[in-house]
């Protein structure tokens, strides 16, 4: 049952990804890009972490999603990318293509040289199923990991001052 | 099927490996941010898969932290890409050149 | 031997003191307190000695440590001095001479309106001249090294206004930094294989680890890097281009920098690391045959050169020649011997060709002439008239750098000559390379004084009447440094004379060691054989005397300017009668040779293909990477996706 | 339980941070508070003495070393040096800007906020002992970073930066963060501590991914510390930035990446340091190499900068490779030289700059003559620059000297000769300035009048005078740089 689903939602994410960096009009993109987040929301489900692909959900496709979707809509910004631009080396895009597919094929690489264990199913026990539940996380967030919860509220601080300090109108 | 370990970290190699051909390939920066964040979200299920295959619950709570960062650095990012746009009128990277040399 | 640290701080207290205080002081002031404090050191130099005699020669190796200066790891140094003789030689070279020329320069550059600013350099220069003899270890000397490097650069562009002389002190620094490359990496190597850099425990270290395999590989490297080093200051081939044009800096500098002193630090240098060079017989040969080839090309140079100070410029480099070459033929002492007689004689030339312009200057201006050049030999002769006390300096200079006998110049040259001939390997190569370049060194050198001061004036009209002598504060030192220049070479008899070589035996506890570290005896040579070489060299002097007062004095012979000089011949032929033989065989061949080593070694080898063809390749070659810096976001994540690939590659097999 | 809970965090331990946050909340009050458009002075002056208070908290907690919550963070003489120093630079930028950023139009609050924002994650870097930590202070900064470079909204040159700094770093996260997984699915932790433990147990088997992992974060720092091939960005960022922003970029974060490289690897991989060693040798030599010979071809002094500052990254990568105190100990000494010198470098430059509002500027052309206009200000330039090339007696010689002695001890001559010869290259263009400044004649025409502030002058001066000083006695500051590595291996 769950190999069904694996190989059935990999199929999906492995489509829509290579949709998203194909897509000539950043719109469809963003659209394939929200339907890969909820993919992967469906593997985390499947390794036993249902608040993080409730996160996933919310933070992904909710929130970052509908941002880059607010920028084009806001920029109006739907026009194609240019083919060849004279600065551009020509063989650019088969050379990314390559390379990218380089990148692939050594980490792949890495990974079959490993061994590759099974991985303990979701109803092995109680334990195991509650390691993902929300409050096992918030429980360790709150204890083991309140430092770097802390620094994540000063990260989002900075972010916040960025980002106004970058777009808003100039004010003087 | 069994499912291994390999399986999952299997398609999140190729995943970011899409991710980065995304970012080679493209010249519009908001396609270059989202193969960043197909990148990331790669990133985030090896965390999750390790984590569920060792038991250890660190790697869940990482992700947690990689989400954050990676909203932020969405913030950051458009900010910047607005910025761009409201200077240049593009955000084709390749007119990006000022600086070079 | 603690009083010892003085000898640096004096003239560091002079410099800080006219730093602060010079600019609102009167120039006596200021020149007088700068030179008492080179004085002083001077005289704590002379009790240092005097310290070091009274010990037995086996225990004159006095280290003073000043502070804890670098630890880092297994490396500790201390800023320390190592007082041995041959360091009480160089320091009392350096303070005297300084001293001298100090006071010189408070006649010379009288007026100036940066007259403190000169003396501050020039004790700064003193000062990083001392650290770089007195260090007990290769990173102080080095300091020392780069520190009257820049002085000499600060020296040289001194007028900065002058663009030609900024350009100089440039140049200077540049060629510099090539030979300090070498340095710093013999010096990581030193550090690598033997674990110190302190003098004292370094030459124990390298005999015991290349005693037994003499000439290997690592120490052969070593010490060719430190001859590069040591080409780099002390102007040897092929890194002299920048000498010749540092005289564009104010003549006291060029005397006491740019003639006794900085350039000499090659030779000490040599000197001081004698066992490592000892320990590789192939540097050895390359060091006799680089000084060798130096001392014969920089003389056929100086043959033609129309300005005094070029002149000087490249007979100094003949002579550093020398003292290189004595290194090379494991004369050590020789060559500190030849570089301490030097000193005195070309320090005097310098001071005394500095009158000689300091004179001519003041009669062009008077007629207010500035296009007529003041240093060019052209616009001179007759001096001797005017200005005699200068012209019996110069002469007893030039009698000393020529080698006739009873001068200074002629005991420490024949030391070398005989030491030369004596030894295996390339000895009658370089002999024959330092006789022939004394031939011409006589040559010139009188040439020089003939053109000068013989003859007719040849200024512009009505100067005539301006010529004459400098201030005695110029001339003073001028009589202290001639009577060096006569009786500093009793010091160091041949053996013919005498029993005792009094200079020999002081420096001897600092080379036994490099001779015994690999069993080397220098060889002596039979009186007899003696009494011919010095005969030799004594008619190689006086042939040269000779062909120049022929021509310039019997013929009335006239340097010309440069574009005529292709035509010398049929000027020769037709004006003068001289024999077409005597010109085919002598005049033809030196002015050929002359024009050759110019071409080959300064204008065309060194500065086109050296400089500035490593600047080009290195120029294209940066081009081609900037181009990769394209401003494209795309093609540099394509590089970083590249870089990745490798680096997993790569690590991939681990 | 929870009073247990608290009292084994150590929370005492991390109180520069804790007061550094307080800072920034105070400093974004007094924007709030401040009139309109008039907010920068008062947060400047609350800016550095909040500084002052994270610097006497570091002072008193200096013999609180140890591990502060669970492991997550160390506290030692190692953390302690950096703080010192990361403070020191974030005062001094913040203390020279006031005048800057009116001239550059970007007087809003938000540049020193982002300033102090980027010293906690500075803070955060040189202190994780726990690769979540040093993700989150990595980011921290770099999100600081990516605003401060682009701050100059109205410059295209300063968006451009930004746009392409951004871009490569999330994208170099990307890797970091996939790498961080490898490595926690093979060692099962990412506590620096727990990882050295285990690569100290299973030396001999251990999983192939962990390679990779480690190749990974490798990568990431050497983005982060601009090494080839990774250095693409530096140079336009640091161009487009404003300069004081350059002058920070070049110094502080550089200073906290190789901090936080220093302590991964000689920490958490520690004993794969064999492994590592040819990719890092060639990065090193790439690294020297390249930034130095696209630094001689340079028209802009602030790009030319840029390069060099790539070029003595490479150094440092030759002292990190020794995988000793001697060569950590060395690059803590060149860090704190290379930000004395280059900070003083960028202050002359910012002086001497034509047209602020130029998309490029910064020409060699400017410093004609300068040596005859404004001695004081070319005589600082050139004891900067003698010192960038590493020429005794200045501090710059002594940088270069330790690091080249600790490679030769550890066997590393080819590095140390290459290093030298790279370093007789930098010559050339470091030299072109001081030519520029004392051979070239004046074209009274064309001078434009020198940018001048008080802060900017002081601190000029105080550069030179700690340049010379080091130069002359460089010992204190190596056997500081020593102590703090000593509790490191």
């Amino acid at each position: 049952m769950q190999g069904v689903m694996f190989i059935v939602l990999a199929l999906v994410t492995l489509f829509s990804a290579l949709m998203v960096i194909t897509r000539k009009d950043p719109v469809s993109s963003i659209l394939y890009l929200v339907l890969t987040f909820f993919c992967f929301a469906g593997f985390y489900v499947l390794l036993g972490a249902q608040f993080l692909a409730a996160v996933q959900i919310i933070v992904y496709a909710g929130a970052i999603a509908v941002l880059f979707l607010f920028v084009v809509m806001m920029l109006n910004l739907r026009e194609p990318e240019a083919e060849e631009g004279k600065e551009l080396i020509p063989i650019w895009k088969p050379l990314g293509y390559a390379v990218g597919i380089g990148v692939g094929i050594v980490f792949l690489s890495y990974l079959a040289s490993s061994p590759g264990p099974a991985i303990p199913p979701l109803n092995g026990g109680d334990e195991i199923y509650a390691m993902g539940r929300a409050d096992f996380l918030g429980k360790a967030l709150f204890t083991d990991f309140i430092l770097p919860f802390e620094i994540a509220g000063v990260l989002l601080l900075a972010a916040v001052l960025g980002a106004v300090a970058l777009a808003k109108k100039k004010r003087v | 099927m069994e499912l291994t370990l390999n399986h999952y970290l299997i398609l999140s190699a190729i995943i970011f490996a899409i991710g980065v051909t995304g970012v080679l390939t493209r010249r519009n920066v908001l396609i270059i941010l989202m193969s960043v964040e197909l990148m990331l979200n790669s990133a985030n299920m090896t965390l999750i898969a390790f984590s569920h295959y060792l038991q250890n619950i660190d790697g869940m709570v990482f992700v947690f932290f990689t989400m954050t960062v990676a909203a932020a650095e969405v913030g950051i990012g458009l900010a910047i890409v607005v910025t761009m746009f409201r200077n240049k009128g593009t955000i084709d990277v390749g007119n990006f050149n000022l600086l070079k040399g | 031997m603690d009083f010892a640290v003085w000898i640096v701080l004096f003239p560091l207290i002079g410099l800080l003191f006219n730093t602060f205080f010079g600019k609102k002081l009167p120039e006596k002031i200021v020149g007088w307190l700068a030179s008492l404090m080179i004085g002083a050191s001077f005289v704590v130099a002379l009790m240092i000695t005097l310290k070091l005699a009274a010990l037995d020669p086996e225990h004159r190796v006095v280290e003073v440590t000043i502070f804890r200066w670098i630890t880092s790891g297994n490396l500790t140094l201390d800023f320390a001095f190592l007082i041995d003789p041959l360091t009480s030689v160089m320091i009392l070279v350096v303070t005297g001479i300084s001293f001298l020329i100090h006071i010189y320069s408070i006649g010379y550059m009288h007026g100036d309106s940066r007259f403190h600013v000169f003396f501050v350099f020039l004790n700064l220069f003193v000062f990083f001249m001392l650290v770089l003899v007195l260090g007990n270890n290769l990173p102080i000397l080095f300091i020392g090294w780069e520190g009257v490097g820049l002085c000499s650069y600060l020296l040289i562009g001194f007028w900065w206004e002058d663009q030609k002389k900024a350009e100089a002190g440039m140049k200077a620094f540049i060629v510099n930094r090539i030979g300090d490359f070498g340095m710093l990496i013999a010096m990581f190597l030193l550090f690598y294989y033997l674990g110190t850099l302190k003098f004292t425990e370094m030459f124990p270290a390298a005999a015991h680890l290349w005693g037994h395999s003499v000439g290997a590989p690592a120490i052969t490297a070593i010490t060719l890097l430190l001859l590069l080093g040591a080409t780099g200051k002390s102007a040897q081939i092929p890194l002299f281009v920048w000498l010749p044009d540092a005289m564009a800096g104010p003549t006291p500098v060029s005397a006491l920098i740019h003639a006794a002193t900085m350039v000499t630090a090659g030779v000490y240098m040599i000197a001081r690391t004698a066992t490592l060079f000892m320990l590789a017989p192939t540097s050895m040969m390359v060091v006799a045959l680089i000084g060798g080839f130096t001392a014969l090309f920089a003389a056929t140079i100086g043959i033609k050169q129309m300005d005094i100070k070029k002149v000087l410029a490249y007979s100094t480099v003949s002579q550093l020649g020398y003292m290189v070459m004595a290194c090379g033929v494991g004369a050590f002492s020789a060559g500190i011997f030849h570089l301490m007689t030097h000193a005195f004689f070309k320090a005097l030339l310098f001071l005394a060709s500095g009158a000689v312009i300091h004179t001519m200057h003041g009669a062009l201006h008077k007629v207010h002439d500035h296009d007529t050049d003041p240093q060019d030999i052209r616009n001179m002769g007759g001096l001797r008239k005017y200005i005699p006390l200068t012209y019996w300096l110069f002469v007893i200079a030039t009698i000393s750098i020529s080698g006739l006998p009873g001068f200074a110049g002629f005991f420490s040259k024949d030391e070398i000559l005989a030491n030369a001939f004596a030894s295996e390997g390339v000895g009658y190569v370089v002999w024959g390379l330092g006789l022939v370049g004394a031939v011409i060194t006589a040559f010139y050198m009188f040439r020089l004084v003939y053109l000068t001061f013989h003859g007719n004036y040849k200024g512009p009209e009505g100067s005539a009447e301006g010529l004459k002598e400098s201030p005695p504060i110029m001339t003073a030192p001028l009589v202290v440094l001639a009577i060096l220049a006569i009786i500093g070479g009793y010091v160091g008899l041949p053996p013919v004379l005498s029993k005792f070589h009094l200079f020999q035996t002081w420096l001897k506890p600092v080379f036994e060691p490099a001779y015994s570290a690999v069993h080397y005896h220098p060889h002596h040579l039979s009186h007899g054989l003696e009494w011919l070489l010095i005969a030799v060299s004594v008619s190689a002097a006086v042939i040269g005397l000779f062909i120049a007062w022929l021509m310039y004095i019997k013929k009335g012979l006239i340097a010309k300017s440069d574009d005529e000089q292709s035509g010398i011949q049929r000027l020769l032929l037709k004006k003068y009668h001289v024999d077409e033989v005597y010109n085919a065989v002598v005049i033809q061949p030196l002015i050929d040779l002359s024009r050759y080593a110019w071409k080959i070694f300064d204008a065309g080898f060194i500065d086109n293909i050296l400089v500035n063809g490593t600047a080009r390749a290195v120029r294209v070659f940066g081009g081609g990477l900037r181009r990769m810096q394209t401003g494209i976001v795309g093609n540099y994540a394509l590089m970083i996706a590249l870089g990745v690939i490798l680096i997993l590659a790569a690590l991939m097999g681990r | 339980m929870f009073d247990n809970l608290i009292a084994g965090m150590h929370v005492g331990r991390i109180l520069p941070e804790i007061v550094l946050v307080g800072v920034v909340l105070l400093a974004i009050l007094t924007d709030v508070i401040s009139p309109r458009g008039k907010s920068t002075g008062p947060v400047r002056l609350v800016s550095l003495a909040g500084l002052i208070g994270v610097l006497v908290a570091t002072i008193l907690k200096k013999d609180d070393f140890g591990q502060a919550f669970g492991g997550m963070v160390m506290i030692d003489g190692f953390t302690f040096f950096f703080r010192v120093v990361l403070t020191f630079i974030t005062f001094i930028i913040i203390y020279v800007s006031e005048k800057y950023i009116g001239l550059a139009k970007i007087r809003i609050a938000e540049y020193y906020l982002m300033l102090l924002l980027a010293l906690f994650g500075m803070m955060l870097m040189v202190m994780a002992n726990d690769l979540l930590i040093l993700f989150l202070g990595i980011e921290t900064m770099s999100i600081c970073l990516y605003t401060l470079v682009g701050m100059s909204r109205h410059k295209a040159s300063s968006n451009e930066g930004a746009l392409k700094y951004f871009l490569l770093g999330a994208f170099t996260t990307g890797f970091f963060v996939y790498g961080i997984a490898l490595i926690y699915g093979s060692t099962g932790s990412t506590n620096l501590t727990d990882i050295m433990v285990y690569f100290r147990t299973v030396n001999t088997a251990m999983p192939v991914i962990a390679w990779a992992g480690v190749g990974l974060i490798l990568i990431a720092f050497a983005f982060k510390t601009s090494l080839v091939p990774f250095h693409w960005w530096s140079p336009d960022a640091y161009e487009g930035a404003p300069t004081t922003i350059t002058a920070f970029m070049s110094t502080a974060p550089k200073a906290a990446a190789f901090a936080a490289f220093i302590r991964v690897f000689y920490v958490g991989f520690g004993d794969l340091s064999s492994g590592l060693e040819p990719v890092l040798w060639w990065i090193a030599v790439l690294t020297m190499t390249v930034g130095n010979l696209i630094a001689l071809r340079q028209d802009s002094v602030k790009r030319m900068l840029a390069f060099s500052s790539i070029t003595h990254a490479g150094y440092l990568v030759v002292a990190l490779l020794t995988w000793e105190q001697m060569g950590a100990s060395a690059i803590l000494f060149y860090l704190v030289v290379y930000a004395i010198m280059n900070i003083g470098a960028f202050l002359v430059a910012i002086a001497v700059n034509r047209d602020e509002s130029d998309e490029k500027g910064y020409s060699y052309e400017d410093y004609r003559g300068l040596g005859f206009r404004k001695p004081i200000l070319a005589f600082a330039m050139m004891i900067f620059m003698l010192s960038l090339t590493g020429i005794p007696p200045t501090a710059g010689f002594f940088g270069k000297y330790y690091i080249f002695s600790a490679a030769v001890k550890s066997g590393f001559v080819g590095l140390a000769v290459i290093g030298v010869l790279n370093s007789a290259v930098s010559v050339y263009y470091y030299l072109r300035v001081i030519i520029m400044m004392y051979l070239k004649e004046r074209d009274e025409e064309k001078e434009a009048p020198i940018f001048w502030a008080g802060e900017m002058v002081s601190i000029m001066f105080i550069c030179v005078v700690l340049v010379i000083v080091i130069g002359i006695k460089p010992d204190w500051l190596l056997s500081i740089a020593q102590a703090s590595v000593s509790g490191l291996m």
